[in-house]
């Protein structure tokens, strides 16, 4: 056993080892939970930093051994897996900082932290899965733990809305268990592989496969909110603000998408996929869901559900680019994982602000929040146009990718897609900012808590500043070796072979 | 066709009327009645089938002997259990009692009912 | 209505199980079978201790079975008084005292404890054998209990569950010896087999008999109150 | 060395019987724990020495088969008699403090404690009918009286119903054992093979099978059979509902998938592969939707146990007349499924048993708010949970996963609707507890706190099911050598 094999293994356990002190810890030892917490967590930056610039320099990390007759547990840091345990384990951090300003004084914080760190750590598996197998085990961990934390609250509301959610995603896994094991009984077991398992496909299993896929993308879908399977998304925001924002912009949806990424690179291969003419269905779908989520957000008089749908539109931009099929279009697809989860979490962050600080829940009520609140309303404001794709910002970088991409892939009509999605990104949030910068403040904040001099607590204020700096950093530096985008293209020359 | 045949073939038709009374007959005793009948049945069966095959043969009668006792031992503790019940319920049958449960109660009065 | 309806049902069902008996039975008689076990037992029966094919049977080849056979009575003994009243098994309302019967079973239960020892002896050549001798005891004791004989011994304290698991206890501690002496569990030395099974017969009828016993006077009634788990 | 072994396996558990019979119940705890580390000490050693040595015959008093009784241990009889040690000592050890010893009733727990562990120990091993008969009353009759111990009517009528039930399906059984004995004038499972592979008549043994596994398929309460189960299991104390979910209704299955396995492929047909499959399905969908409507805790867990039985029977279909491989992967599942389960359930029932003990009641609401004071035991159950809706890393997934491709590759597609529907109505009625678990109710704050040994036990349990899934490899690399040794001698 050498560090290479181990360094992915020991990432896991942080969270993991995180979990189990936290669950044995009583309830009252608030201090020394939120000690293990921190602690874990830089832990974990620490580590997948160390496997970052491994990756970087091309040593290949993990470890396998065999489950069940047939079936491996593999564990494995490719470029890709790092994009995405990178986001994981960074939003990690800020998030738990976050939640213990957000959850002070209140009840079951233990259960909270514990089901947290839990959480975290099957997307770090879901991440570093290195077959489809092990991506799976890993994704129903992730449901399960996502559980306690909607209905946390232990509200009627909260209730009904985790009984949605888990019916959604347990369904969603069933099926995607299906697809799995049909996929196991044409071809074993079933390693991601840069350009793709089937890439030498045998005509016979032409029929099969696409059926197969089309099962594959429908369990996979629940968790990505693709159109009409986004159901349980805006119900789910009854959660705490945290866990909102750690469902929309790491954890659940993210998983989703990224189980479509891997499906469609490294199961299927973008050739075999496309000469299956599965690209274009999933690019239809992936359009759909864009305007789709644009539009319903129009009509949220909620801010935390306007934020939700918001989220069911954006990441169907990351499948979206994936069916460009071309080194551009892809790279815009992929880096949008990371742009939209640094920019949702942001927002999530400051609309919890909002709500822990004043009361404020609907966007009706945010006049004047701006001249109160003026730190977490400038980084709601770099957020909202990051996502209406305002250069300089990430979403900008996004946009123009794909857009670039599209010419280069002849699919002219999803810059149109991305035109009119501009449009409405902006009709939904631009409304937002003119109330909190410019609206009069008409009746007094509803439960105001004051926290001295300072516009609210600082577990609460940093983090949002913090992922603020890195949207506007991640367009203003996109061409840096390490950017977001500078690592998207290292992934697609290592492992996509375009 | 040996007489030992007919032994079994008798068994077999023992171990049919058992069978019916033993599904139809609600009475506690009665049905255990019904169950030795077609206990008896079976052992009929095992050492006719046998004898009828290959000579007398001690074996199946060795079986037949353990499996009495094995019903005596089964009946018994039968019995015992069906006074019981009786004593304390004051049924002979094990027809299902309330059809309609009452309403559920809250988990404030559920947790401060009494125990039955 | 729905009665007739079952009763068909039923005669129904009870009518095809029936038919597929007997054919069952009629197949199986018109064969023969491949393997021959009388005449392999008789073969072995000299090395079993004793000549009677059915006990050399049970207390020599299937031993097993019987051990676990006695084991099933014993279960029912212990389900039997753990449900009976606490102090005593007996309940002295239930004794009728009448001369006559009282004069007669003086004569009879000498008798049939006489009787019960003949069975048992006579169990290793010819039918007969512990489970013989242990019904004849209990029906003595059954015979005691209804002519209104006190019979005190019957109190679910250790003597009675010395009483109910002592056969079984002696047959185990055979087998056991059988295994800590070298050969494997249940296997008598073949010149000790005789007094052995002679032995664990003795034991056993006594058993019997106190399981069989027990079991018919346990009184169904006690003072236990458990709050059960499956109710509210 | 082995000999001493078997001799441990099978004595022991009857001497304990009788020397916990002649105590009250203190001490009778003090020799059960003596007993139990011994009977796991000696199942861990057997285990290992299958592991490396693979199986062997081991007959009784010397007599070898068809005159005496041999007992076959094999893969995968060691890997339920590993499986039984470790969920009767841990039901064993929570009993232990679970009952009130000042009962005095509550002694004779431990004698048919003990004669029920040898009752299994005794079916798993058994390789002769009319043996596999006296051991299936051995255990059938000792757990009514558990059922029955120190009852209400309740109890009695629930206990009485299971001994009626019990007792019909031994009769069928036995009468499929006459026949049998009739036919091939021996009662060894595997001479019984042998003389199927000479080519004899065996019309008449058809209907003999029928018979065993109705009385097999009765006593382990298969859908529409499974009506005495859920009184039995729901109102005896915990640990007894522990034992007998998890093992008891095993006892059964096992002998009739071993039967099948052994003598299916001659005296089988489809059509009663299909009708057990079939069987099996409708016994997942029905308990699970009962278990939904149930609103009392322990009836939800007991109505789960009929579900999950259901999923054993899938082996018959997916056994019948394919390739080797397919053949095994169905026994692989098989054996994953038993024992996935017997872990999960007794860790639920256990669990389930300090939520009552801490709440007062067996209903589901009056589980409000019990997630902040009792969140071990709750964990414990959720756990358990997880393994019941065949979620992984569980074992329970591992094993829908292998009945998943049985299923796929003999392309009996209908099976998958079982498999993956049948998780999620378990999924349905888990999260229903967990649910009733979470309703803030800030009225209630009176709990009773059971001990932490209580806690510990179905934790210890349901981490078991869990990582099952992880080693099912190894687990199943042994359970393997069954068949391997077994069908070759």
């Amino acid at each position: 056993m050498t560090a290479t094999a181990l360094l992915p293994v020991f990432a896991l356990m942080t969270s993991l080892t995180a979990a189990v002190i936290i669950f044995a810890l009583p309830e009252q030892k608030h201090r020394l939970r939120t000690f293990v917490n921190l602690t874990a967590a830089i832990l974990k930056l620490l580590l997948v930093g160390l496997m970052i610039r491994g990756v970087f320099q091309g040593k290949a990390y993990g470890i396998a051994f065999p489950m069940i007759p047939g079936v491996e547990f593999v564990l494995r840091a490719d470029a890709l897996a790092m994009l995405f345990a990178g986001l994981s384990a960074a939003l990690w951090l800020l998030t738990t900082v976050y939640s213990v300003g957000y959850l002070e004084n209140s009840p079951n914080r233990s259960r909270f932290f514990g089901f947290f760190s839990l959480c975290v750590a099957s997307t770090l598996g879901i991440a570093l899965a290195g077959n489809l197998f092990t991506f799976f085990l890993f994704y129903e961990m992730l449901t399960l733990s996502t559980y306690p934390l909607v209905v946390h609250r232990g509200t009627e509301q909260a209730l009904r809305a985790g009984r949605t959610y888990i019916i959604y995603t347990l369904a969603g896994g069933a099926v995607l268990l299906f697809g799995i094991a049909s996929l196991h009984v044409l071809s074993g077991d079933l390693p991601f592989r840069p350009g793709g398992h089937f890439a030498d496909m045998a005509p016979d299993l032409q029929m099969p496969l696409t059926i197969v896929f089309v099962v594959l993308i429908a369990g996979l879908g629940v968790k990505a909110a693709i159109v009409p399977l986004h159901g349980w998304l805006p119900v789910a925001m009854v959660a705490p603000a945290p866990v909102s924002a750690l469902l929309h912009a790491v954890a659940v949806v993210k998983a989703g998408a990224f189980g479509i990424v891997r499906v469609v690179f490294e199961i299927y291969g973008l050739e075999t996929a496309g000469a299956l003419g599965l690209l274009s269905g999933l690019a239809a779908i992936a359009a759909f869901t864009i305007l789709y989520g644009s539009v319903m957000a129009l009509y949220q008089s909620d801010l935390k559900r306007r934020l939700a749908f918001s989220t069911v539109s954006q990441v169907s931009y990351i499948i979206l680019g994936l069916c460009l099929a071309g080194p551009v279009g892809v790279a815009g697809g992929l880096v949008h994982l990371v742009h939209q989860g640094v920019m949702k979490i942001t927002l999530f962050f400051c609309a919890g602000n909002y709500a822990e600080t004043l009361g404020l829940h609907r966007i009706d009520e945010l006049d004047g929040a701006g001249r109160r609140m003026p730190g977490t309303s400038v980084a709601f404001t770099l957020a909202a146009f990051g996502m209406i794709g305002t250069p300089p910002l990430a979403g900008f970088i996004t946009k123009w990718t794909m857009g670039t991409g599209a010419l280069a892939a002849g699919m002219d009509w999803v810059i149109a897609v991305l035109v009119v999605s501009s449009l409405l990104n902006a009709a939904y949030f631009l409304p937002v900012l003119r109330r909190i910068w410019f609206g009069e403040q008409k009746d007094p904040w509803r439960e105001e808590r004051q926290w001295g001099r300072s516009e609210t607590s600082a577990w609460l204020l940093w983090p949002p500043l913090v992922t603020a700096g890195f949207l506007l950093l991640a367009g203003l530096l996109a061409s840096a070796p390490f950017s977001p985008l500078g690592w998207v293209e290292l992934i697609i020359t290592r492992e996509v072979n375009l | 066709m040996t007489p030992f045949l007919l032994y079994a073939l008798a068994g077999a038709a023992l171990c049919s009327i058992g069978l019916f009374g033993f599904i139809l007959i609600s009475h506690l005793l009665r049905k255990l009645l019904a169950f030795n009948l077609m206990g008896s049945g079976v052992f009929l069966v095992m050492v006719g089938l046998a004898q009828h095959r290959s000579g007398p043969d001690p074996v199946p009668q060795a079986l037949v002997l353990t499996g009495i006792v094995v019903a005596i031992a089964a009946t018994a503790l039968a019995v015992v259990l069906i006074r019981r019940y009786y004593h304390l319920s004051g049924k002979t049958s094990l027809e299902d009692p309330a059809q309609n449960p009452p309403p559920a109660p809250g988990p404030r009065q559920a947790r401060e009912a009494p125990h039955e | 209505m729905t009665r007739v309806l079952a009763i068909l049902t039923v005669t129904a069902v009870c009518f095809a199980f029936l038919s597929g008996l007997v054919y069952s039975i009629w197949q199986i008689g018109a064969t023969t079978t491949p393997v021959d076990l009388p005449a392999l037992l008789a073969g072995n029966l000299d090395d079993s201790g004793v000549e009677n094919p059915v006990t050399a049977v049970l207390l020599n080849f299937r031993s097993y079975d019987t051990l676990l056979e006695i084991g099933v009575l014993v279960i029912a003994g212990i389900a039997g008084i753990s449900v009976a009243k606490t102090s005593s098994l007996e309940d002295p309302e239930l004794r009728t005292s009448d001369e006559l019967l009282y004069a007669l079973q003086r004569w009879l239960v000498p008798l049939t404890l006489l009787l019960a020892g003949y069975l048992l002896w006579a169990g290793s050549d010819r039918p007969g054998g512990a489970f013989q001798a242990g019904a004849v005891l209990a029906a003595s004791g059954v015979l005691m209990r209804l002519g209104g004989i006190p019979m005190d011994f019957l109190r679910p304290g250790l003597m009675l569950r010395l009483g109910l698991s002592l056969g079984f206890s002696v047959f185990l501690l055979v087998a056991v010896a059988s295994a800590l002496s070298g050969s494997r569990f249940l296997a008598y030395p073949p010149e000790m087999a005789r007094t052995l099974i002679v032995a664990i017969e003795t034991v056993l009828t006594l058993s019997i008999a106190m399981v069989l016993l027990a079991l018919f006077v346990s009184a169904p009634i006690n003072n236990a109150e458990e709050p059960e788990e499956g109710g509210s | 060395m082995t000999l001493w072994l078997m001799a441990g396996l099978l004595f022991t558990p009857l001497a304990w019987a009788v020397l916990t019979l002649l105590t009250g119940f203190r001490r009778g705890r003090a020799i059960t724990w003596l007993g139990i580390v011994i009977q796991v000490l000696v199942s861990l050693a057997l285990w290992a020495v299958v592991a490396a040595e693979g199986g062997f015959q081991y007959p009784l008093g010397g007599w070898q088969a068809p005159l005496g009784i041999e007992l076959r241990m094999d893969g995968l009889a060691v890997t339920f008699v590993l499986l039984t040690a470790l969920v009767a000592a841990a039901s064993g050890l929570h009993a232990g403090f679970y009952l009130d010893p000042d009962k005095d009733w509550h002694r004779y727990f431990w004698p048919l404690f003990w004669f029920l562990w040898a009752g299994l120990n005794v079916v798993w091993l058994g390789n002769d009918l009319f043996n596999l008969y006296v051991g299936l009353e051995l255990i059938s009759l000792a757990a009514v009286g558990l059922v029955a111990l120190g009852g209400q009517s309740e109890a009695l009528r629930a206990a009485i119903r299971y001994l009626m039930a019990a007792l019909l399906g031994s009769l069928a059984y036995l009468l499929g054992v006459a026949l049998f004995y009739g036919q091939f004038g021996s009662l060894s499972l595997s001479g019984i093979a042998s003389a199927l592979n000479q080519d004899i008549a065996v019309e008449g043994s058809g209907f003999a099978l029928i018979l065993m596994f109705f009385g097999l398929a009765l006593k382990t309460a298969l859908f529409p059979m499974h009506r005495w189960l859920p009184p039995a299991h729901g109102i005896a104390r915990s640990p007894v509902s522990a034992l007998l979910s998890a093992l008891v209704v095993k006892g059964s299955f096992y002998i009739a998938a071993r039967l099948w396995l052994e003598l299916g492929a001659t005296l089988g047909s489809l059509a009663l592969a299909q009708l057990l499959g079939v069987l099996g399905g409708m016994a997942v969908f029905w308990g699970g939707w009962q278990a939904f409507r149930h609103s009392k805790l322990k009836q939800v867990v007991a109505y789960s146990s009929v579900a999950q039985i259901g999923y054993l029977f899938l082996l018959f279909p997916l056994t019948w007349n394919t390739t080797e491989a397919v053949i095994i992967q169905a026994q692989q599942a098989m054996t994953l499924q038993v024992i996935s389960h017997a872990l999960a359930k007794a860790a639920m029932f256990l669990s389930a048993g300090n939520l009552i003990l801490s709440v007062g009641s067996n209903r589901l609401n009056a589980l409000a708010g019990v997630s902040h004071f009792l969140p071990f035991s709750l964990f414990s159950f959720g756990l358990a949970g997880v393994s019941l809706m065949g979620l992984p890393p569980t074992g329970g997934f591992a094993a829908k996963w292998l009945f998943l491709q049985a299923s796929l590759a003999t392309g009996q597609w209908w099976w998958l609707v079982v498999l993956l529907g049948g998780g999620l109505l378990s999924a349905a009625y888990v999260f229903r507890v967990y649910r009733a678990s979470f309703v803030e109710d800030s009225d209630i704050d009176h709990f009773f706190h059971p001990s932490r040994r209580l806690e510990i036990i179905p934790m210890i349990l349901a981490l078991l099911s869990l990582g099952l899934g992880l080693m099912a490899e190894p687990v199943l690399s042994v359970m393997a050598l069954a068949f391997a040794n077994g069908e070759g001698t």
